[in-house]
């Protein structure tokens, strides 16, 4: 029993006082742990618990496969994409490259100008200068993810006469080196899926916006002023906002806040009609076409904003989230949030 | 370059698979999700293990050390049991070499005992699969929540906290207009704070100030809505632009083509499943 | 009452005196000022606990947001379906996951209790254990032990888009009446609150990025912006010591206020030469 | 006018699929037919301050370039890193690069291979790539420390000792400039906790829109000098380049991102649009229902 419940949580005690201490104790074991160990060893930990996950995730798709719910062809495809990735990062490494050494002086040239042209490398001097400095044999800067695909390129580096060798990336390095397995299901399967999705949310924020963003009351307005001159102040675009479109929009909000104070419909008309009129007349006869003021434009309006009354937003939230963060890690050292523990 | 131009209709293919979801939820979305999870899942356990597990644990417990010529019973005794682990994970000598290299594992240069606690910290993690001893893995969390408690208590007293008291001072030698400025930024985060007030009725004069800290926090909002579409935006035209690429007679018209035959079988999709359902997304 | 103060406030400055002696010996050099800091925070929020639980009554402002949870669970159970409840895709390694994971307590034990279903999908591996833990123990609480099956919180997969997806996929197809997202939430917390929105549901969020809270509040029902989604655990337990913490969190968030005044006023006056003291210098970096 | 009326109100309850619609083809058209929409780049304050405090370093000095995205924000970051390492190998600054996500190595060598090959730069000699370690704050914390026990080699497996460029180079304090291309966590942020501002060292950021704002508070703060925010914050870094190296006397050709910023205009303007639009229907509809629409 004690095992099960009380040691956990004199564990979360323990801990917590030595992380939040240690930061003060002149010792530099303590230091070390609390600087990087205690993080570090988070990550190991996750990373064993990560397989735990895995299998999960594979059981419920076998589970769905063998008893033809829903969908389940499509689990299929889940517990095909969970193989063929372990496959390339555990069995199979495909990170294959070719070892070329003793290089005569005559054949220089020739080999640096095959390989550039194949390879399509940038600058066939650093080839050569590359091949003739290499001490244990020049590596032919492309991976290739099998055996015979390397045996077929050294067909073409036969004629001259060179050693060659296949090598293999070592085991870890493998999943890094551009062409292997690993990388190739990185770069095609892996990215444009991921950074499709994340190109979703361009149509996902248009549709928010235009559903969200509306003159409901003071607060929503001030949201959606505030999004869109960032939204045009941002882009190109926004310098070619004329200052007159600026001050009839200004007008209009001027309007918009003093609403509610102003019961009459005419009256209140009256007053946006004149207030828009008598802007453009100012500035009309002050020559603003040719150098309107600077609060008139787009640009530097955005400017104030991203660097004033948002700095002021973002300081406040952050100070809230502080405060909201470290009361409650402190009512988990002191121990009286535990529900995580299952208590 | 068979490889290149496969994958690029790989890539154009998935690609379209997620945007299809823009329409309704359909076939080829599924598809392209279930591979992402599978695919996903995988990649990140393959990456957990070869750059932590292997070199971060078994780098730090069995490190190549420098020849020095003698070697203590202790050490040997030691590292015999990396090469028992050696030999268990090569499938009992039937594999190569893969995790454990010969000697140790490059990278640090001194045995590090204490990470055998996160060792087996993770092997309780993995123990969960006993039923009978799967309560151990609460120590693992226990640790964890510790950890972070103490640590984030810490940081975010010290850069989120103080040093934003610290910036809330004001250079008065500049001129008005930053001077008037920074009073707003001083301001605007005060009654901002005071809107986080939980123990305290916002009415009256206090309720006027919280309202205006809303307020301040509704710019905040909208700015980085704002900003937000930006990104997104830029994402969106980054992945057109591949697409774009991609279309071309070197990649044998890859977009072009799988854009129609995407098309037409979502056509036919849609016409054969409307009749069964009418209630489409609303 | 005024007896506890006297005794806290004489053994806070016995503490940071104690610590001050230590200072550059035992203790790491010019840390004092911090160390104060962090002592006054503890014993702020511990003094306060401590009245709490002594009995005194809280005035606590309500927060719209959680009332609504359990009218959410309550409208899914009418509707014959389940609640999706997202912890974001942190490890626990960040705060803002443990608070959901404490949420997540709360809302099963209303799940348990109008039987309903509840879904939860997870990107982190020890997330899930952990969620487990609390589920089963808010079941126990709630009397339905048998209501409770280890994969309603199961792992979808570690990577931010993939999950997306995946949660896009269960509200897809599975149509929950009710989405809670409470934790740490990055770029993917709009597709969770668009596709939500276009099923239907009651959406209640909060997290503590603040970059991604304008997109909750404009496609949710319920935001728990900032602060108010760490304290949300305190005000739904109802026990006199995490409301009492709150109150402690109040006070330090004064403390704070009047520190910025201070230091504003001070530093003010150390730039027209009237203080010879720079306050900023003490707060080192 | 009651007609009128009713066509807003009917479009007011449009599918958001048209939406998507839209939005899609904003960006399409003009990326197909760039010739169509041109728009002049003027760069920002906060791009300015970037560049010029890039642009005051002297020869020879020591930047360190840190990778903090991959693939998935690469349309946002890329163009400025490119842009970046042009200006800097132009001014001869040692560019020293490292990773703080692992997709971030294939960000760097990326882009060194496309910059360094323009510029006849060497490894070794002009830059160096020390790639990808794992632990986040912890890799901050050991560059600010010691870069040697943190990084026994480079990205290559060349040892530290073997290369020119790294001699005397031995903790965060050894540069003369610090510059991270942040898209999240770990990034920017941690940078300025954990390095630059314990040490003193002069930091700028390259990060994605969504961060701008809450790193904005660092760089009004002055712990940050500048700011390029997103892909538009990108395009005007490559217009200061671009003049800069004109009044060189070199041509370089047009950046990515200056590119894409019609695309991006155009697509700003799409949805500033449909904005004002919902909230004419809005407008409309609300005296028929008190309720709203959700």
């Amino acid at each position: 029993m004690f095992l099960k419940r009380h040691m956990p949580l004199f564990i979360v005690i323990s801990i917590g006082l030595l992380t939040l201490f240690g930061h003060f104790i002149n010792n530099t074991t303590i230091q070390n742990f609390v600087d990087n160990d205690a993080t570090q060893w988070f990550d190991i930990i996750a990373s064993f618990a990560i397989f735990l996950g895995a299998l999960n995730m594979l059981k419920l798709q076998m589970l769905k496969i063998i008893r033809k719910q829903n969908n389940w062809q499509y689990s299929t495809l889940a517990v095909l994409g969970f193989v063929v990735a372990i496959f390339a990062g555990f069995f199979y490494r495909g990170a294959n490259y070719i070892v070329v050494s003793n290089v005569n002086e005559i054949n220089l040239l020739p080999i640096s100008e095959l390989l550039t042209d194949e390879l399509h490398l940038e600058n066939q001097n650093t080839v050569m200068s590359n091949i003739s400095d290499a001490e244990d044999g020049y590596e032919i800067p492309k991976i290739f993810m099998t055996q015979s695909g390397a045996e077929a390129f050294m067909e073409k580096l036969d004629k001259f006469d060179v050693n060659m060798e296949i090598k293999s990336k070592k085991w870890g390095v493998h999943l890094q080196a551009k062409g292997s397995l690993f990388s190739w299901i990185f770069f095609n399967i892996f990215t444009p899926l991921s950074s499709t999705m994340f190109a979703l949310l361009a149509f996902f924020v248009a549709s928010a916006s235009y559903r969200a963003f509306r003159i409901r009351n003071f607060e929503a307005t001030l949201l959606l002023v505030s999004g869109i001159i960032l939204m045009l102040g941002r882009v190109p675009i926004g310098e070619l906002i004329p200052w007159w479109v600026v001050a009839i929009l200004i007008v209009f909000g001027v309007g918009a806040i003093s609403a509610p104070w102003i019961k009459d419909k005419k009256i209140f008309f009256g007053l946006v009609v004149g207030g828009i009129v008598l802007f453009l007349g100012v500035g009309f006869a002050m020559g603003w076409n040719q150098s309107p003021p600077q609060i008139l434009l787009i640009p530097v309006i955005q400017d104030w904003i991203f660097d004033y009354p948002t700095t002021a937003g973002s300081r406040a939230l952050m100070i809230g989230i502080a405060l909201g963060i470290v009361a409650t890690s402190f009512r988990i050292i002191v121990g009286i949030e535990r529900s995580f523990l299952g208590e | 370059m068979s490889a290149e131009i496969f994958g690029s209709w790989i890539v154009v293919f998935l690609t379209l698979c997620i945007f299809s979801y823009l329409f309704d939820d359909n076939p080829f979305y599924k598809a392209a999700e279930h591979i992402f999870i599978g695919v996903s899942a995988g990649y990140w356990a393959v990456i957990a293990f070869w750059q932590q597990i292997q070199p971060n644990l078994f780098g730090r417990l069995w490190p190549k050390l420098e020849d020095t010529g003698e070697v203590s019973v202790l050490q040997s005794a030691w590292y015999s049991i990396y090469k028992v682990l050696n030999f268990i994970s090569t499938g009992f000598g039937a594999l190569d070499r893969s995790i454990f290299p010969e000697g140790g594992i490059k990278g640090y240069d001194e045995i590090r005992l204490m990470y055998l606690i996160p060792f087996i910290l993770g092997i309780f993690m993995l123990l969960r699969l006993v039923p009978k001893v799967g309560w151990l893995a609460r120590w693992a969390i226990a640790y964890i929540v510790g950890m972070t408690a103490g640590l984030r208590f810490y940081s975010f007293l010290n850069s989120d906290i103080l040093i934003q008291i610290k910036a809330s001072t004001i250079d008065f030698s500049s001129d008005w207009g930053t001077i008037i400025n920074g009073l707003i930024v001083f301001i605007g985060t005060l009654t901002g704070l005071i809107y986080f007030f939980f123990s305290k009725e916002h009415k009256g004069s206090f309720g006027t100030l919280s309202k205006i800290g809303i307020y301040f926090l509704m710019i905040k909002f909208g700015a980085s809505f704002g900003f937000a579409v930006m990104g997104r935006i830029s994402l969106l035209i980054g992945r057109i632009n591949q697409l774009k690429d991609y279309s071309t007679a070197e990649y044998n018209y890859a977009t072009p083509t799988i854009l129609v035959v995407i098309i037409i079988s979502l056509a036919i999709w849609s016409f054969m499943d409307g009749g069964k359902k009418k209630e489409s997304a609303a | 009452m005024n007896k506890k103060l006297a005794i806290a406030v004489i053994l806070y400055f016995t503490v940071v005196g104690l610590y001050y002696l230590g200072d550059g010996s035992v203790f790491v050099d010019h840390t004092t000022f911090k160390f104060g800091v962090v002592a006054l925070v503890s014993f702020t929020l511990y003094y306060y606990i401590d009245r709490a639980r002594s009995g005194e009554e809280i005035y606590l402002r309500p927060i719209a947001g959680l009332k609504a949870i359990e009218e959410a669970v309550g409208r899914a159970t009418e509707m014959g379906k389940s609640v999706l409840f997202v912890p974001g895709i942190s490890d626990m390694d960040q705060v803002e996951t443990v608070s959901g994971l404490i949420l997540l307590g709360h809302v099963a034990e209303t799940t348990a209790k109008y039987e309903a279903g509840l879904n939860v999908p997870v990107s982190k591996s020890i997330v899930m254990e952990a969620g487990r833990e609390t589920c089963r123990e808010s079941y126990l609480r709630a009397g339905r032990p048998d209501l409770y099956y280890d994969d309603m919180v199961h792992y979808l997969t570690d990577d931010q888009f993939a999950y997306a997806a995946g949660v896009n996929g269960i509200m897809v197809r599975e149509k929950p009446a009710a989405c809670f997202y409470l934790g740490k939430f990055y770029a993917e917390s709009l597709i969770l609150a668009e596709t939500g929105n276009s099923i239907g549901a009651i959406q209640i969020a909060g997290t503590g990025s603040p970059s991604q809270i304008p997109f909750f509040v404009t496609a949710c029902d319920y935001t728990l912006i900032g602060e108010e989604f760490f304290t949300a655990s305190a005000y739904l337990s109802k026990k006199p010591e995490l409301l009492g913490s709150i109150k402690g969190q109040d006070i330090v968030k004064g403390l704070v206020m009047a520190a910025m005044v201070i230091t504003f006023i001070f530093h003010g006056l150390f730039q027209f030469g009237w203080v010879d003291f720079d306050i900023v210098t003490l707060f080192g970096n | 006018m009651e007609t009128l009326k009713n066509i807003f109100i009917k479009l007011g309850s449009m599918d958001r699929r048209i939406i998507f619609l839209l939005v899609g083809l904003s960006v399409l058209f003009p990326l197909l037919k760039p010739d169509w929409f041109t728009l002049p780049i003027r760069p920002k304050q906060h791009s300015q301050i970037v560049f010029d405090e890039i642009n005051k370093l002297e020869a020879g000095s020591k930047v360190l370039l840190s990778f903090e995205y991959g693939p998935s924000t690469k349309p946002e970051i890329h163009p400025m890193t490119i842009a970046l390492l042009r200006h800097m190998f132009v001014k001869d600054i040692k560019v020293y690069a490292t990773a703080l996500w692992a997709d971030g190595n294939f960000m760097s060598t990326d882009a060194f291979d496309e910059v360094a090959a323009e510029y006849n730069k060497k490894i070794g000699i002009d830059y160096v790539n020390l790639g990808f370690k794992p632990g986040g704050e912890a890799v901050i914390k050991g560059i600010a420390s010691d870069i040697r026990t943190l990084y026994p080699a480079d990205l290559n497996g060349t040892s530290l000792d073997e290369i020119p460029m790294m001699q005397n180079v031995n903790n965060v304090e050894d540069f003369d400039f610090v510059f991270s291309l942040s898209s999240g966590t770990p990034g920017s942020k941690e940078w300025v906790q954990y390095a630059t501002d314990p040490k003193g060292i002069p930091m700028s950021t390259g990060c994605t829109s969504i961060q701008v704002t809450d790193i904005v508070p660092y760089v009004e703060n002055g712990q940050i000098r500048g700011i390029l925010a997103g892909m538009p914050g990108a395009a005007e870094y490559e217009e200061l380049v671009k003049m800069e190296l004109k009044s060189m006397g070199l041509v370089i050709k047009p950046g990515e991102a200056t590119s894409m910023m019609s695309a991006q205009s155009m697509a700003h303007v799409v949805i500033v649009i449909l904005i004002i639009f919902g909230n004419i229907t809005y407008y409309l509809t609300r005296n028929n229902k008190r309720k709203g629409s959700k």
